[in-house]
This record gives structure tokens, C-alpha cells and sequence, in this order.
């Protein structure tokens, strides 16, 4: 499947054309695609008069950005403070289990992305799980599976 | 509508109170974090829906409000019910129609829904009577659980934009920087820096152009203060941000959000655009030279940008690395002009300050530290949830008071404060205040606000593992203490958790720890060693129980426990479902066996066994 | 100028400079593998951390970076304290860890009596020690050809997106600055090569010496407006040229 | 007036004086380092031709330096290159139309004249007033671009 950029200058339009907007246009790329294409990088690079290196720099540098194509449900979990101690490992382990992939992994057929994150701000219903927008509160490890399938 | 006189903003504030008035009853449904997590969203379609449905004399769907975090997060999703002051706690889509025949409808109270306290058992029918609430001051949080979120209306019409009005119009920046100053007010995002103070210098340096940023990248993990404000009550971080711009002179300013906070960026988004519609950002607010703008930046993942530094870079579009402190970001900022850059909490506090005084703010809380800090009080504690207390009360009063205990009534272990920077507090501090001073004299911090308790299935090695482990990949990894001290901390926390230390491994880390401190270059690894030393400080045993007998005492470190099932087993197959290693067998009403070959000590089955019958060994 | 204290002996040193300028000035040797006059300071290794004081402190004292602590009035700088002797002690310790096999990280680790690492070797260290002189320096030249790319344990420096750099001109300041030599580059005379691209020299027309790579010419041409004639010989031909101009010019003299 | 290093071809003998001088008086870690003037056989019968910096009004030295290691003294006009802000690219090597950056392998350095500060060791051994340091500017020696 070839991907289509066309859309990517129309992005970086909405944005001022200087440095300080590459994390802004980043982001609204990613969230276009899902992911930063590498083309798109550079489109964004060469838009901005940014170095390609800094534009690269600035998507790995931060954990929202993915190089990669992700899954079309994203799953997060939280493994803040709370939610660690009421046992977002082992929900961790349960997602890890059942898609078969690490954090950071999507499966084959790119239905899922696993990710961890530092805190949804969502603490007093830990551990948290988010599917994409939703979130999901007071996890427990017999809802995984279920949680999988509907997400 | 342009306001441009003090006196056109409190007619709106009249006739928008007039229009208040006339509600006979008022819905709300809160949409704080907790609530949103527990499906408040349905909850309040299923009000929509069925009020427009049903026709009712007085309430119409201006009755429904969807307002910021009411604070009482465990019992989410929440719905209270005004003017009678009715809480529902846990309330379900299939119950809304049950609550508007009777309680809207007939003033009939459901008992169920109603908040139980745990000691008495009783159910409260009050809102201001439960203990939760009695025990809290709130300021910073004053509007959330009252107004509708990013609802300009409802935000003037309980006395919002006031202060900004009286600072722009009767004040002069010297007088607002001195009586910020003489409030006391520290910097709630943990750093407790002279709010007035860092106003005064940014204000001195002359430059042509001068910043406000207000740091909304609450990255602690376990704190979520900051996010319930700028979703449930943007416009007071705006009134906050408006009047240190007056009083430092800067023509614009930024909100940096971390992308966790969607709806924060949502809410402050309408709350701008609402907010320069009524001619209060933009051109000549109020009418005199003064303009401002703000812009919303959105975080993109990284803890470290929570130093304020990395944050104006991060802002700039670059690489969130942190510089130096030897040049002062409130002299030299973002851009390189002079900045001031203050917490979400903060802001709010300000209006409040410049509307009541200097001297009402300082008759609230403790000495050297006035005013109140909100928390997030989280972790194995009964009532978890957002609140806010005057400076100075104690952890006793904030976890057993208002906090109702710990979960099952399990014996506390400790308190986490401070995030990553903080430390975990025993027992026998359990007494002392919580303030800026006193929790870093105890070997914790305030930090932005997060408040973990522990209870005895917790094991601080684990805890200390977690955030080093935490730390380690959140590091922005350019100076050395930090990237290689913090990782080889983490990977020793790594072999006492799994019995492989000796004990001067113990002082080595101790050792790592004091050079960590003095040769990192920012406060992210400057602090990073705390969690680990204030929980060697006060739990040494739990370490040396680790090293020397090999055993976790809170059975959490999975090279040193196993798991077995006793004979409370009823064969309910919970367990079996819920172990994602096949490692649990046994048929249905038949007590279960664990092959400990494919065990892997995850302890997914503890949680869901409810007959105690797993033992952590 | 200003007056400070380095060691007990006080001393001058300029306004704006900053310590470590100073300190070495005074033939005192510390240790900072991430300082390149060349660029700005950056304070990464903190190798260079020195202790500072003042009287009117009232005994507080500060562990400063020196590479970008601007001199000030009054300072007293300790370089060699027992906690500033146990710091870099640790650093080099961990950077041990990191970059074990580094000749440059084990003599230095050597000099402060570390010949062993005291923690767990990383695995598949380099001898990078993430310093950032390369970057730093292929900004500062205007290229921006390398980077460092992810955060925390897992940073590195790479090209963008791990391919050969476009903006790359392979003048090869990154290898020379690069304090580790880490940095590899091969040049046989006719190409050189280095972050995975290959790049043609130019050869004099006279002596078929190798100089610079085309594209450093070229950039040098287009951005610093030097003659493209100049790249065309080396700088012995350039010599043997003057010499010719300038026989001429003292041979007319003599016809004269 | 400022003094500038005045080269008299026709009094030089190829000695090589003044390079053993600018060697010694350039040594590095106490060994001889690379001399920045060269005696060259001009091509004309006897002729030496001592070449060395012309210090140039605008230095295509300077000019394609581009971490500024290039600067000039302003007592003594000399282009001064700082060795410890150079990165080695040899830009400068490449650059100058007279060949008078130069690079010393040995040492792994970029070194060029600096008229040792204001008393240049090679016209102060030249025997044969070949090399002369004084105030006097050479009418047909104009910088070079």
C-alpha cells in the first residue's frame, strides 16, 4: 500500500512557518497517520528550514511520537505511581500475553499497538488502561481478554 | 460581546446570576478525571436524553451541568443533585431515569446511591457532611464540582474575571507583585519558589519583550491536580496567567499541556477563544494599553519537560534538554527574554489573592507557607481522590480523615509525596505537617501534589526500583550522573529486589546516590536519587531482609516469593482465567493447584481470588 | 577583570569568561571531555565540576560545572576537594561502565585510580560517550548532519533517520573533535567515508594530492564566497605559485 | 605604523635559517613542530623565494573558518589561528590561494604564521636581510580577494 502525503503540506499550513512549530506540526501529523512517515519528516524539514537531523532529534526524543505504523487501537497503559502499586505490572503482562508483543510493538496484523505511559492523570481509578481515547478504570487482570476484544 | 469596563462586567455577572437563579433544580454530572474514567460521558447522555424526554415544570436541559472533578474519585461516576446538596456516588446510565423521577421530580433521596461512610456505615445524605469534604479548604479548586467546564457564563457569574478587572484597572504591577509577594504564595508545582518574588525579578530585567508560561506538565506520576483544573476551571488559570502578564509586562504567554491531557487542551482551547470574544485577551483589555495573548503548547511525552528549562525548549520546538541554572530562566527564558513560568495551581491561587488580600491568604495554613496545596490522595486509600487542604494539616488528618484509612483496613506502611524528586514517609511521620519545609526536611518534597499511600503489601524496594526505573527512561540523558548514575542505581535496586545484593551494596548505592545529587545538571537527576534514600532512610530493614534473608516481607519482588493455594479455595476458576501462564489448574468447584514451573509470580491471581485463598509465601 | 580565588591563590581573570578558562590558565588540570573551544558550552560529562564559595556565603558552598560558570567577583574555586576528587571518581567510574574498552576513558579513569569499573558493565557499550562535541560542532559549521536521537540510556548520536546524511560534507570535524575517537572514517586518498556515505576528494591539477571532499568545497564556495579557482591546487602548488609570482615581481625589480 | 614581514627574494640565499627558526620557535611538546615558511625555488636560476602568510585584508583563511578559530591580532595584524578552538577540517588548507595554512601530520595540526606575536623569529635570524620585519607596505603585494 502506498502512503499518501499529500496532506502533509496542507498540515504544515496551518501552523506559522518557524522552528517553534515542529513539535506542533509533528503532532498533527501523527495524529493524521498515527505515526510520522519518514517522508513527512521531511517534508516538515524542509518547510520550516529545520535540519532534517533536528527535525529527526525532536521524533525521537519524545515518547508521543512513532516512527513506526501503530495499530489502529492503541493501548496504554499506566504505569504511574497508583496504578504500579495496584498492580498495573501484571495488567502490563496480561495485554503483553494475549497480543503477543512487547510495549512498544504492534501486532502483524496491525490491529493493536501496545504502549506504556507515565500517567493518564487518571489515578484515583488505578490501575487505568486507555483504548485509544477511552479510558478504562479499576482494571483487573480477568478483563484483559475482554477489554482486547472490544476496545 | 466586548467588556471593557469593570462595571459591564459585573452587570453580566448579575445577569448571569438572574439566569441561575431561575433554576429550580441543578444536575450535575461531574467530568473530573476519575468520573470520566468511570463513564460520567454516558451518564450525562443518558440525563440529556432522558430530560429531554420527559417533561418536568422548571427543569429543562439548562438544569444539566458538566462540571471539573468534585474530588471524591473512588466513588465515580458522581452526580449531585442542587440546590438540596444531594451527592450520588457510583451512579450507573440505568439508574439517571430512577434519579429524575424521584429526587429531581419528587425530592425523594435514593439511599443506595448515597455515600456510606466506612466507620458508621451510615448513609449521608448531605454533600457538606461528608468527611471527605468537611476536613478540605478550597481555593485553588474553588470552582470545580460548581461551574461548567470552559463556560465563561458560568465563570462570571460566580465572581470570575473580577480580580484581573480590579488588577488592571485600580492596581499598578508594583502593588499586584507586592501583595502576591506578601501573600506568601509558593510555587505549587513543588519547587516552592516566592511566586512574587520570581515576579519581581522577571519584571526588573528590561527587555523588550517579557513571557508568561504557565506549566501544565504535570508529569509526576500518581498526580492529577493540575489536569482537573485546566479541564474542569481553564478560565481561572487564564485570569491567574492575565494578571502576571499585567504585572510583569508581557505582551504574550503560553500554556504548555503534557499530550496526556487531551481535554485539558480542548477546554483551555474554548476557554481562550471565549475569553478574547469578551475582550478580555487580546487588544487594550479593559481599555488601557495592556494586551495579551495566550497559546497553548502541547507536550509530547517527556517527564523532563516539567524543568522549567527543557519546558521553554520543548516550547521553542526543540529538544526538551535542560541548560544550566546559573542563568536564571526568569532573566534569560524562553526565546532567551525574561520568563516567568508558574504552576496550573499557582495561577488559580492568584486571582483569589488579588480579589481578597494578602493578609486573608496568609491567615490560611502554616507559617512560611500560606494558603493550602490540593492533592491527589491515591494508592490503598479508601477514599482516593482530589482535594485540598490548608498548608500545615498533617498526613494523619489527609489520609485517615479525609481519606477515610487504608483499603481493608490494612495496617499504612507509608506515603508517597513529591513524585520522582519526593520520598516514601513512615509511620512515625505520620504526625508532622505537610508543608513545603517539612516535608523536605523529612527527606521528601511537596512536589506538584501527588499523595500515594501504602499500605503492607507494599515493598519499598520495589517502590524505589519502580521510580529509578522510571527515571531511567525519562532522563533526557545528556549529562552523565544522571543517564549512567541513575541507570546503575536502578539495575542495584534491581539486585536486592531479586536477592542478589550484599549488603555493602547497600552503601554503594548510598554512595552513588550523594554524587548523583551533586553532579547531575538538572533537578530531574538532582532528585532522582530520593525515592531510594528516603526509603533506605526509614525502611532499612525491608532492604536488609532482601539482602540477607532473601525474603520480601510485603510479598511483592518476584524472585523471592511464590504463590500457594490453601484450602479457602471454593474452585470459583477465577484464578485460572485471570493467569496469563496457564500455570493454574483444577476443575470447577475443586480446590486449584499452581505448577510453580510456569509460574511467574505475577500475582494476577491474588487480585482476583475473593476467598483469600492464594498465599504469597 | 575581575578577582577570584582558584586553590587558596588569587587571581585575575576576565569578565564574561568562564571558570574552566580561568583555572586552565593557571596550569591546573581538570578533567572535561565534553569542552571544545570551538563550541558553546554544554556541561554534559561534569567532569569539570569544581567547588564554590564566597564570604559573604556564610560557609554555603556550590558544585559547579566550571566549562559555563561565568567567573564573578569574589568567587573561591576549590578544584581538587575530596567530594570534587570522589565525583569525578564516580563519573569516571560510570562511564567506565559504559565505555570499557575507551583507551582515552580508562587512562583518565586511571589517573583518579579507577582501573576497574565498580558497577555492572553495559551491555554493548560504546566508547561514545555521548558528549556532544560532534553535534555541537557540525551545528555550529552549519551542517547539522548528525544528531542525538532518543533520550534517556537509549540516546545516540546517528544520522537522521539511521540513513547516510544528506547535509553531510564529510570534512570530518566530528571525527576530529570526537574526544573518544569513536567517530570512524576511512580515506584512501581518492574517497572518504564516514556516517555511511562516500565522498570524492578534490585532487590538485598539479600534483594529484588529495584536499577536500567536493561537497565541502562547494559548500565553502556557495556559503563563504571563496573562488572556486582556489580548490582547483593544493597548498603546495599554491606555495610554488607565490613563489613564482613573486620571483617575477623581483626579477623585474633587477631588470630595472 | 605597523610593521609588517617584508621578503627581499634577492637577498636570499636558501639558507633555510628562517625555517629552523619558525620550527624551533613553534616546537611541539618540546620537538620541533611544522615550519610555517617555506624557502622555494622560484624558478628563476639562484632565486629563493621565502613564502610565507601574507596576512591578508580579507583572509579566505578566515573566511572559510567556520568555528572562527581564524581572528586577527589586533596589535600586530597577524591572522592568529587558535589551535584550541580548530576542528582540524583543513578548510582553511584548502582555502588559501598561497598556500599558507598548512597542515602538520605529525602533530595532527592546522598551523599557520603568526608573526610570533610581534618579533617573527624568522627575520630575526635571517642573516641575509632576506626577511625584514618592519613598518613598510609592499605596493605590489595586495591581499588576495
Amino acid at each position: 500500500m502506498k502512503l499518501d502525503i499529500t496532506k502533509v503540506p496542507a498540515i504544515i499550513d496551518r501552523h506559522p512557518r518557524k522552528a517553534s512549530s515542529l513539535i506542533m506540526i509533528l503532532q498533527d501529523i501523527q495524529k493524521e497517520y498515527n505515526y510520522l512517515p519518514s517522508e513527512a519528516l521531511h517534508k516538515t524539514a524542509e518547510a520550516l528550514d529545520v535540519p532534517m537531523s533536528k527535525v529527526y532529534s525532536v521524533a525521537t526524543f519524545y515518547n508521543a511520537f512513532s516512527l513506526k505504523p501503530r495499530g489502529e487501537k492503541v493501548i496504554r497503559v499506566c504505569v504511574g505511581t497508583a496504578c504500579h502499586i495496584r498492580g498495573s505490572r501484571q495488567i502490563q503482562e496480561q495485554f503483553e500475553h494475549h497480543l503477543k508483543i512487547k510495549p512498544g510493538e504492534t501486532t502483524p496484523d496491525m490491529k493493536y499497538s501496545l504502549e506504556v505511559v507515565g500517567c493518564v492523570g487518571a489515578c484515583a481509578m488505578a490501575p487505568v488502561v486507555m483504548i485509544n481515547d477511552k479510558y478504562y478504570g479499576t482494571v483487573k487482570a480477568n478483563r484483559i481478554k475482554q477489554l482486547v476484544g472490544k476496545g | 460581546m466586548q467588556i471593557s469596563t469593570p462595571k459591564q462586567l459585573k452587570e453580566l455577572q448579575q445577569k448571569f446570576q438572574d439566569k441561575d437563579n431561575k433554576l429550580v433544580k441543578k444536575i450535575i454530572v461531574c467530568h473530573g478525571p476519575g468520573c470520566l474514567a468511570s463513564g460520567a460521558e454516558k451518564i450525562f447522555e443518558e440525563f440529556q436524553q432522558v430530560l429531554s424526554k420527559k417533561k418536568i415544570k422548571g427543569v429543562t436541559l439548562e438544569a444539566l451541568k458538566k462540571t471539573g472533578c468534585h474530588g471524591l474519585c473512588e466513588k465515580a461516576p458522581l452526580v449531585a443533585i442542587e440546590p438540596a446538596g444531594i451527592l450520588y456516588t457510583r451512579v450507573k446510565p440505568r439508574l439517571v431515569e430512577d434519579i429524575i423521577e424521584k429526587t429531581v421530580k419528587n425530592d425523594e433521596v435514593i439511599p443506595e446511591l448515597l455515600y456510606q461512610d466506612p466507620e458508621t456505615k451510615k448513609r449521608v445524605e448531605k454533600y457538606r457532611d461528608i468527611k471527605f469534604y468537611s476536613h478540605q479548604t478550597r481555593i485553588a479548586l474553588r470552582n470545580l464540582g460548581h461551574i461548567n467546564t470552559a463556560d465563561i457564563e458560568d465563570f462570571i457569574r460566580v465572581g470570575g474575571y473580577q480580580a484581573m478587572a480590579k488588577a488592571i484597572t485600580k492596581m499598578t504591577p508594583e502593588r499586584i507583585i507586592d501583595e502576591v509577594t506578601k501573600s506568601g504564595l509558593r510555587g505549587r508545582g513543588g519547587g516552592g519558589f516566592s511566586t512574587g518574588r520570581k515576579w519581581a525579578t522577571c519584571r526588573k530585567v528590561k527587555d523588550d519583550t517579557h513571557y508568561v508560561i504557565c506549566n501544565g506538565d504535570e508529569g509526576d506520576p500518581g498526580a492529577f491536580m493540575d489536569r482537573a483544573i485546566m479541564e474542569g476551571d481553564p478560565h481561572s488559570v487564564l485570569e491567574g496567567m492575565i494578571i502576571a502578564a499585567f504585572a510583569v509586562g508581557a505582551r504574550s504567554g503560553y500554556i504548555y499541556v503534557r499530550e496526556e491531557y487531551p481535554l485539558a487542551v480542548v477546554n483551555l482551547q474554548i476557554a481562550i477563544e471565549q475569553a478574547r470574544e469578551y475582550g478580555l485577551l487580546g487588544e487594550s483589555i479593559f481599555g488601557t494599553d495592556f494586551s495579551f495573548d495566550i497559546q497553548i503548547n502541547r507536550g509530547a511525552g517527556a517527564f523532563v519537560c516539567g524543568e522549567s528549562s527543557a519546558l521553554m525548549k520543548s516550547v521553542a520546538g526543540e529538544v526538551g534538554e535542560p541548560r544550566a541554572k546559573y542563568i536564571r530562566s526568569v532573566v534569560k527564558g524562553l526565546y532567551d527574554k525574561p520568563t516567568v513560568l508558574n504552576n496550573v495551581e499557582t495561577f488559580a491561587n492568584v486571582p483569589v489573592i488579588i480579589d481578597r488580600g494578602a493578609k486573608w491568604f496568609t491567615g490560611i495554613g502554616a507559617p512560611k507557607n500560606s494558603g493550602t496545596k490540593a492533592f491527589s490522595l491515591v494508592g490503598k486509600v479508601r477514599n482516593t481522590g482530589l482535594i485540598e487542604v490548608p498548608m500545615g494539616t498533617s498526613l494523619r488528618e489527609i489520609i485517615y480523615d479525609i481519606g477515610g484509612g487504608l483499603i481493608d483496613g490494612r495496617p499504612f506502611k507509608a506515603v508517597q509525596t513529591g513524585g520522582p524528586s519526593g520520598g516514601c514517609l513512615p509511620d512515625s511521620l505520620l504526625d508532622s505537617p505537610v508543608d513545603f519545609d517539612s516535608l523536605t526536611k523529612a527527606g521528601s518534597m511537596m512536589g506538584s501534589g501527588g499523595m500515594i499511600v501504602m499500605d503492607d503489601r507494599t515493598c519499598m524496594v520495589d517502590v524505589a526500583k519502580y521510580f529509578l526505573s522510571f527515571l531511567v527512561s525519562e532522563s533526557c540523558g545528556k549529562c552523565n550522573p544522571c543517564r549512567e548514575g541513575l541507570y546503575q542505581l536502578y539495575k542495584l535496586a534491581v539486585k536486592v529486589s531479586e536477592g542478589r545484593a550484599e549488603e555493602d551494596d547497600l552503601e554503594k548505592m548510598e554512595k552513588l546516590s550523594d554524587m548523583i545529587i551533586i553532579g547531575s545538571l538538572c533537578g530531574l537527576g538532582k532528585s532522582g536519587p530520593n525515592p531510594f534514600l528516603s526509603t533506605v532512610r526509614y525502611f532499612r530493614e525491608e532492604y536488609l531482609a532482601h539482602i540477607k534473608e532473601k525474603k520480601c516481607p510485603a510479598g511483592v519482588c518476584r524472585e523471592l516469593i511464590r504463590f500457594e493455594i490453601n484450602d479457602k479455595c471454593d474452585g470459583c476458576t477465577a484464578c485460572i482465567l485471570a493467569c496469563a501462564y496457564n500455570a493454574i489448574t483444577g476443575k470447577k468447584k475443586e480446590p486449584h493447584v499452581i505448577n510453580q514451573d510456569l509460574c511467574t509470580h505475577c500475582g494476577a491471581c491474588v487480585t482476583v481470588c475473593t476467598r483469600n485463598a492464594i498465599d504469597v509465601i | 577583570m575581575v578577582n577570584i580565588t582558584i586553590n587558596g591563590k588569587l587571581v585575575q581573570a576576565y569578565e564574561d569568561e568562564m571558570l574552566l578558562t580561568a583555572i586552565r590558565r593557571e596550569n591546573i588540570d581538570i578533567p572535561a571531555l565534553c569542552h571544545h573551544e570551538a563550541v558553546e558550552p554544554y556541561g554534559a560529562c561534569r567532569l569539570c565540576m569544581v567547588e564554590i564559595t564566597k564570604d559573604e556565603w556564610d560557609g554555603w558552598k556550590n558544585h559547579v560545572t566550571s566549562c559555563l560558570y561565568p567567573v564573578e567577583e569574589g568567587l573561591i574555586v576549590n578544584t581538587h576537594t575530596p567530594t570534587v576528587i570522589e565525583l569525578r571518581k564516580t563519573i569516571l567510574d560510570l562511564f567506565l561502565a559504559g565505555s570499557p574498552r575507551s583507551t582515552v576513558i580508562r587512562k583518565l579513569a586511571a589517573e583518579y585510580g579507577v582501573t576497574k569499573t565498580s558497577y555492572e558493565e553495559v551491555p554493548d557499550g560504546t566508547d561514545c560517550i555521548l558528549c556532544g562535541l560532534c553535534t555541537r560542532v557540525c551545528d555550529k559549521m552549519g551542517f547539522s548532519a548528525i544528531s542525538a536521537v532518543n533520550r534517556g540510556h537509549g540516546k545516540e548520536i546517528a544520522p537522521p533517520l539511521n540513513e547516510p546524511p544528506p547535509d553531510c560534507v564529510g570534512c570530518l570535524s566530528c571525527a576530529y573533535i570526537c574526544p573518544t575517537r569513536y567517530i570512524k572514517f576511512t580515506d584512501d586518498g581518492k574517497t572518504r567515508k564516514i556516517w555511511g556515505r562516500k565522498f570524492k576528494l578534490l585532487h590538485c591539477e598539479k600534483t594529484g594530492q588529495p584536499t577536500i571532499t567536493e561537497e565541502f568545497a562547494r559548500y565553502l564556495v556557495k556559503n563563504r564566497q571563496i573562488p572556486e579557482d582556489y580548490f582547483k591546487i593544493n597548498d603546495l602548488s599554491h606555495r610554488k605559485e607565490l613563489a613564482l609570482k613573486m620571483g617575477e615581481i623581483t626579477q623585474w625589480g633587477r631588470e630595472e | 605604523m605597523r610593521s609588517r614581514l617584508i621578503v627581499n627574494p634577492n637577498l636570499c640565499t636558501g639558507c633555510r635559517t628562517c625555517e629552523l627558526a619558525c620550527s624551533f620557535t613553534h616546537s611541539v611538546a618540546g620537538k620541533p613542530g611544522l615550519s610555517r615558511i617555506y624557502p622555494l625555488d622560484g624558478g628563476f636560476k639562484d632565486l629563493f623565494v621565502p613564502v610565507v602568510c601574507l596576512q591578508c585584508e580579507d583572509p579566505a583563511c578566515a573566511r572559510s573558518c567556520l568555528v572562527d578559530a581564524i581572528t586577527r591580532n589586533p596589535e600586530t595584524g597577524a591572522m592568529e589561528l587558535d589551535d584550541k578552538k580548530c576542528v582540524r577540517c583543513q578548510a582553511c588548507v584548502s582555502a588559501c590561494p598561497f598556500g599558507c595554512s598548512l597542515f602538520d601530520r605529525v602533530n595532527n595540526l592546522v598551523v599557520k604564521c603568526d608573526l610570533c606575536g610581534g618579533d617573527p623569529a624568522c627575520a630575526h635570524f635571517c642573516p641575509t636581510k632576506a626577511l625584514e620585519y618592519k613598518p613598510i607596505v609592499p605596493k605590489a603585494l595586495k591581499s588576495a580577494g
